[in-house]
């Protein structure tokens, strides 16, 4: 890791409400190359955490460094043009405009000649290149998320931020879209992912943070966790329960 | 000729100083010592309800300078009805029981004025006296005994100028007319007995055409009209619309002689169509007296107002302010029902003639001083009502002229009553 | 003073039958979320229904069958009733915009009939002759707006009672159920177009009442009665009150009204006489600077739906 | 039948230019903005105030376009009265609707957008006197085309409608062709998912509030040319430009256009069955049906 993470979170208080925040104090921490996955029960503030880093939420306290500049409160237009990307959990593609479209406008983030970067997601995603005059609405739901992912990477992010891409897909294409991630990830590029399916989210990640009503519960080496008695039983276990469950860990 | 219309320095003052009003609020100052409320209803916001509203303070004023009532300035409180029945009628009750007005002036539209009359003045007592309401359901109310004879308007009945519009139309030859009417009470009802009358006198009556108001375009009812290529065309429409009709009917090749009704008898028609094209056009309306008395008017509002006095309702509300002053200064106190009983003491056909100007007013107050009656002599006529308000007027047929309008023809009320008797044969 | 209790009784009698209409609109909309454009529709069926059952003959004319005012009052709202069946039939699987625009139409089709089917309306004079109940029995017209008033508070309570039952009970929750998710109100297994085609006939039917008492307290009723105007003036006073809340319903025609006739008021006050002939704009000016302003200082109205505010904003952040 | 099938055109090509502009702003800020309509008397009354100046400036500008009864002077003032109303339509938002955006629901702003229309349209009554006036008070008159069966048309008439095409064309290619279109429809799809993909949210908007006045601007223009310039004009139009945006499918630009058609067709046709006193429901009725067959018009999506 190299000494100025790609992100850096630490004491955030954020919410949607101006003095209602839905996470507090929270610290989070991603290297260059780095994949970190952030795991939770329901309504543990793990999509609250990528929208706040993304620029979407009320920020009471806290703050926000990437790649060591801080960016706290910076509108989400001007961070995602600066090197982050963001991928929604839902509705993360304009469905009524074609595939080509959507890469297009994905890659006028980035200053440079967008089409060659456009080209790339293509020979990434060759799915891609069938259904490229297509309108995204038109997609399956795998389809969707991978499309999803070329706009978020056509841009050359430096971060990205991953709102459970695996929700709603078959698991054949949730594995997938997670396989792929592994090979982006190679060049540098630091991924905060937040997963509900959180065996393969370990499976896949480095490091892990488990959240829990909006704060940080645990921290630790992705596979240590995995095989970690506790976690196991609460996460990953057949035994899954409610999300009350999840409180007194 | 271009017309070049720059906003108006007034009007840019008047919108800078808008919020100067709710700084300081003045209220009106006048000469005299004392001040007696009048109210009006009429819709300022309309277009054609402004004039009608600037006239009715007009003759307001030339009351207050020639004396005003009983010694006492006349302050007219003025309130837009929005021709909107409820603000209308909540306006009427206002000036009813918080300035405790004891005349009314107003409103325009008998959807408006009717539920006044029916909720606010006949209840309260107070004088009701409309310049322009034309249904004859006033007749109806004042005929079932419910109006306590606190209801006036010097709107002559639609009867006498459906008539002679029919006779304009015999008169000049034309053998088929097509009718624009617009879709209201007042042109419903015009509409039809003109046409009914038309046809007794064996003109055809090739369509019959209703104009709704604040349409985007009247394109299809005049293609519709043109269709039966009449000879001639009867409007009974307002300015607005009766703008956007001529100017379609004109563009599409629609024949230029039209007889219109005193709606249509305005400045805004004239210049709104554009004189080169209203030549071969003659108008009906009620006729302004024999006197000297007419032209001062003219002369007095044209000085005030640098316009003749034509617009819809604009005599007409002239006279039903002057009519109502008069009958207050007349009146032993100034309550609804004894203005009032006065009103016939100021319209007495068989008393001494006034005008309606400042040597006219300074005789009646003389006159009725002694208590004497007088015949008011106003604008629209000899006005003279009839147990149920309405009045009967003599007629007059008009035509444009290069900045105006000229009189053409003079139909007393005895002629055009024969004409009547022959139509109803 | 008499003057000044006079005014307000007159005053609080127009502004509690158009919060009846609020209220109706406040079941469709507020509760329901049909975004009804039509209200002055079945305000009309109220109003001229009520005249024509209850109303003198008229020769020539259709109606006029002196019904008791009761029956006539009923049959008004039984008419709104009908009305807004076979529209709703037509229209409330529709959203929002597209329904607006429908039922709007719908109103414009009937103030066209108003206005031009004079063997059935009277036409564009309207309709007369409507005897009052009980009017000459009391004779003192002061005293009879008093009762007028008293009768009108009692249509209001009663009909505020009966919606706060309403959407407190199960049904209630439905409607609700139905305006935030209908496919979850689906897998209740309930249909939410039966749901939604209820609402819109009883709030259809709420406001042929304040129709009908309207048409009562002016013994006329004239198309210009039903202009669009009146859709726009009782949705402007739901709207500022805060839609979901039928207090503030009542609230919201309260101040909408006052400042729509009071701006007129003010203005022939405090405005100097040579601004008097342009105080009808600038009456509409400040109508319009109220709603501004208002709808601004409080965005979901004066009392807004009782909903936790968490919830509220998470939806709305997830939706846009 | 003939001459009633082309004014319904004309009169709807009118309607289908003002629908366009509508439309754009429904689908893009998401709301029914009813103040719409008077950004088209606005539009129609800076050019009469343009006009003026540039007719007193200059002789050369008082010549007429050929075939039209459109000045140069006129036709210059056009393009000012564009920026101007975008330019006030941008500034309406910054004062009230952006404010609304964020706090409340597309409700909110309908009727916030109610009380704007009554300020703009009075206080143009105020300025400008209620009196309607005109561009050029001569009687343009139709040329006719063919006497049996009798087809009158202006000249005037036939550029309203190529001009509308012209838009419709024009403003389909920006908005599937180019990145500024790609930015439009992406904010009216999805406005945080937008924001995600590094666009300038709050510039946007202002993109197409300028757009959409500019669209009323010239709309209002040529409504005015072919009637009159009156403080309702917009009020008079609001109806029928909703009819055509709505029937055609809100956001869809080529729905706008032929709904606009529609309408004009519907109220042009209607009068040859019905009496004209019902004229007025005519448009809504075809509304009523064609919702009826496509609840979200004809070329409308499903949000």
């Amino acid at each position: 890791m190299s000494s100025v993470a790609r992100l850096d979170v630490s004491e955030l208080t954020a919410g949607y409400v101006a003095g209602m925040p839905i996470i507090s104090s929270i610290d989070v921490t991603v290297g260059v190359g780095e994949i970190v996955a952030v795991i939770g029960p329901n309504g543990a503030g793990k999509s609250t955490l990528l929208k706040a880093i993304a620029g979407l939420c009320h920020i009471e306290s806290g703050a926000i460094h990437v790649d060591g500049t801080e960016v706290t409160g910076i509108r989400t237009d001007k961070l995602t043009r600066s090197g982050i990307a963001f991928v929604p959990q839902i509705e993360n593609i304009f469905r009524s405009m074609t595939v080509e479209q959507n890469l297009i406008l994905a890659g006028r983030r980035c200053d440079k000649q967008a089409s060659s970067h456009v080209e790339k997601m293509l020979s990434l995603f060759p799915l891609l290149k069938k259904t490229y005059k297509k309108r995204a609405g038109e997609l399956s739901g795998g389809q969707r998320q991978f499309l999803a992912l070329a706009m978020a990477l056509v841009a050359e992010p430096g971060l990205l931020l991953l709102d459970e891409p695996t929700a709603g897909l078959a698991p054949i294409a949730g594995q997938e879209v997670l396989s792929i991630l592994r090979e982006i990830a190679n060049p540098g590029v630091g991924i905060l992912l937040v997963e509900q399916n959180a065996k393969a989210a370990l499976g896949l990640a480095d490091r892990a943070y488990v959240l829990a009503d909006g704060h940080n519960q645990h921290e630790g080496e992705a596979r240590a966790m995995l095989s970690d008695p506790v976690l196991g039983e609460i996460y990953l276990g057949g035994r899954r329960r409610g999300d009350h469950a999840a409180k007194p860990v | 000729m271009r017309k070049v219309n720059l906003l108006s320095p007034r009007a840019a003052l008047l919108s800078l100083l808008l919020p100067a009003i709710w700084i300081s609020p003045t209220s009106t100052v006048l000469a005299a010592d004392c001040e007696t409320k009048i109210g009006a209803v009429l819709p300022t916001s309309v277009d054609w309800g402004r004039p009608i509203a600037e006239t009715a303070q007009f003759a307001v004023d030339l009351f207050n300078e020639s004396g005003g009532v009983k010694g006492c300035d006349i302050d007219m409180v003025l309130r837009d009805s929005q021709v909107d029945p409820k603000i209308g009628v909540d306006a009427a009750k206002a000036l009813v029981d918080l300035d405790k007005v004891p005349l009314l002036l107003g409103a325009v539209s008998s959807g408006v004025s009717m539920p006044i009359l029916t909720s606010v003045t006949v209840p309260s007592g107070v004088m009701q006296m409309s310049c322009c309401s034309s249904s004859t359901g006033f007749t109806d109310v004042a005929a079932e005994g419910k109006t306590n004879g606190l209801w006036f308007r010097t709107f002559a009945t639609t009867r006498n100028q459906a008539a002679v519009a029919a006779k304009l139309v015999q008169d000049k030859g034309y053998k088929s007319v097509g009718i624009f009417y617009k879709n209201d009470d007042w042109g419903q009802d015009i509409g039809k007995l003109v046409k009914a009358d038309l046809e007794k006198l064996g003109i055809t009556v090739t369509t019959s055409v209703a104009i709704n108001d604040a349409q985007p375009s009247y394109r299809a009812e005049v293609t519709e009209a043109l269709k039966t290529k009449p000879e001639a065309v009867y409007m009974a429409l307002y300015p607005a619309e009766g703008i956007s009709v001529t100017r379609e009917w004109v563009s599409l090749g629609g024949t230029q002689k039209m007889v219109v009704a005193n709606s249509l008898k305005s400045d805004e028609y004239r210049d709104g169509v554009g004189f080169q094209y209203l030549s071969d056009v003659i108008g009906h309306d009620s006729a302004p007296p024999r006197t000297d008395s007419a032209d001062s008017f003219t002369a007095m509002y044209k000085e005030k107002f640098d316009s003749e006095p034509n617009g819809p309702g604009l005599p007409n509300i002239f006279d039903a302010v002057m009519i109502s002053l008069l009958a207050m200064e007349a009146a032993p106190e100034l309550t609804g029902a004894a203005i009032a009983a006065q009103v016939g003491k100021v319209t007495d056909p068989s008393g001494t003639p006034v005008n309606a100007d400042a040597a006219g007013l300074k005789e009646a107050r003389a006159l009725l001083a002694d208590g004497k009656s007088l015949s008011y002599q106003g604008a629209t006529g000899a006005v003279v009502f009839d147990a149920n308000g309405d009045v009967s007027a003599p007629a007059v047929a008009w035509t444009f002229t290069e900045d105006g309008t000229a009189e053409a023809a003079y139909y007393p009320l005895a002629d055009v009553d024969t004409f009547i008797a022959t139509l109803s044969k | 003073m008499i003057g000044l209790i006079s005014y307000l009784t007159f005053f609080f009698t127009i502004a509690l039958i158009l919060a009846i209409a609020v209220l109706g609109l406040n079941l469709q909309w507020g509760f329901t979320g049909l975004f009804n454009g039509g209200v002055v529709a079945f305000f009309a069926a109220g109003a001229y229904g009520l005249i024509m059952l209850g109303g003198p003959a008229r020769a020539n004319e259709f109606g006029g069958f002196d019904l008791p005012y009761l029956i006539a009052l009923a049959g008004g709202v039984l008419l709104s009733g009908v009305l807004a069946l076979v529209v709703g039939l037509a229209t409330t699987r529709l959203r929002h915009d597209y329904l607006a625009i429908a039922t709007f139409g719908v109103a414009i089709a009937i103030e066209s009939v108003a206005r031009n089917a004079e063997y059935l309306t009277g036409g564009a004079k309207g309709l007369r002759g409507f005897e009052r109940p009980l009017e000459a029995w009391v004779g003192q017209p002061q005293l009879y707006s008093f009762l007028f008033l008293c009768v009108v508070i009692v249509c209001l309570v009663g009909v505020y009672i009966a919606l706060e039952k309403l959407v407190d009970s199960p049904f209630g929750r439905l409607l609700r159920a139905v305006r935030e998710n209908e496919r979850a109100a689906q897998s209740l297994g309930k249909s939410p177009a039966h749901i939604r085609l209820t609402a819109f006939v009883i709030g259809a039917m709420i406001m042929g009442l304040s129709g009908g008492l309207y048409a009562t307290f002016y013994a006329f009723i004239s198309p210009q009665d039903i202009a669009p105007i009146l859709t726009f003036q009782i949705w402007a006073m739901l709207i500022v009150g805060g839609s979901g809340n039928n207090r503030g319903a009542i609230l919201g025609t309260l101040v909408v009204w006052g400042g729509w006739v009071g701006s007129g008021w003010a203005l022939t006050a405090f405005a100097p006489a040579s601004m008097q002939l342009y105080a009808g704009s600038i009456q509409y000016i400040l109508i319009g600077c109220i709603i501004v302003f208002t709808l601004l200082a409080r965005p979901r109205g004066l009392l807004p739906e009782r909903l936790t505010t968490t919830q509220y904003a998470e939806s709305s952040v997830e939706k846009r | 039948m003939l001459q009633s099938l082309f004014d319904g055109i004309l009169v709807g090509s009118v309607l289908a230019l003002g629908a366009i502009g509508l439309t754009l702003i429904m689908h893009i800020l998401r709301f029914a903005n009813f103040s719409h309509a008077e950004l088209l008397s606005l539009g129609a009354y800076f050019a009469l105030t343009f006009d003026a100046v540039f007719g007193a400036v200059s002789n050369v500008l008082v010549q007429k376009l050929p075939w039209l009864s459109v000045t140069w002077s006129l036709a210059c003032a056009v393009l000012i009265a564009m920026a101007l109303t975008g330019a006030t339509a941008a500034i309406i938002d910054l004062l009230v609707f952006r404010r609304l955006r964020r706090l409340a629901g597309p409700l909110t702003m309908v009727f916030a957008s109610f009380g704007v229309s009554l300020i703009v349209r009075n206080v143009i009554g105020l300025v400008y006197g209620l009196r309607s006036t005109h561009y050029n008070n001569d009687i343009v008159f139709a040329m006719m085309i063919s006497a049996d069966p009798l087809l009158l048309v202006k000249a005037d008439q036939i550029f309203i409608m190529c001009l509308a095409l012209v838009i419709m064309v024009a403003l389909h290619l920006v908005l599937t062709r180019t990145s500024i279109g790609y930015t439009l429809l992406a904010v009216s799809e999805n406005p945080t998912l937008a924001q995600v993909n590094g666009i300038n949210l709050g510039a946007t908007v202002r993109l197409a509030w300028m757009l959409g006045g500019g669209l009323a601007a010239i709309a209002g223009f040529c409504y005015a040319l072919n009637n009159q310039l009156s403080p309702v004009m917009g009020r008079d139009l609001v109806l029928s430009l909703f009819a055509a945006a709505i029937v055609g499918g809100i956001g869809s630009i080529y729905g706008a256009v032929l709904g606009g058609l529609i309408v004009g067709l519907a109220s042009s046709l209607a009068l040859i069955i019905i009496p004209a006193g019902y004229k007025p429901a005519i448009p809504f009725l075809i509304i009523l049906a064609t919702l009826y067959v496509r609840p979200n018009g004809l070329f409308g999506q499903s949000r």
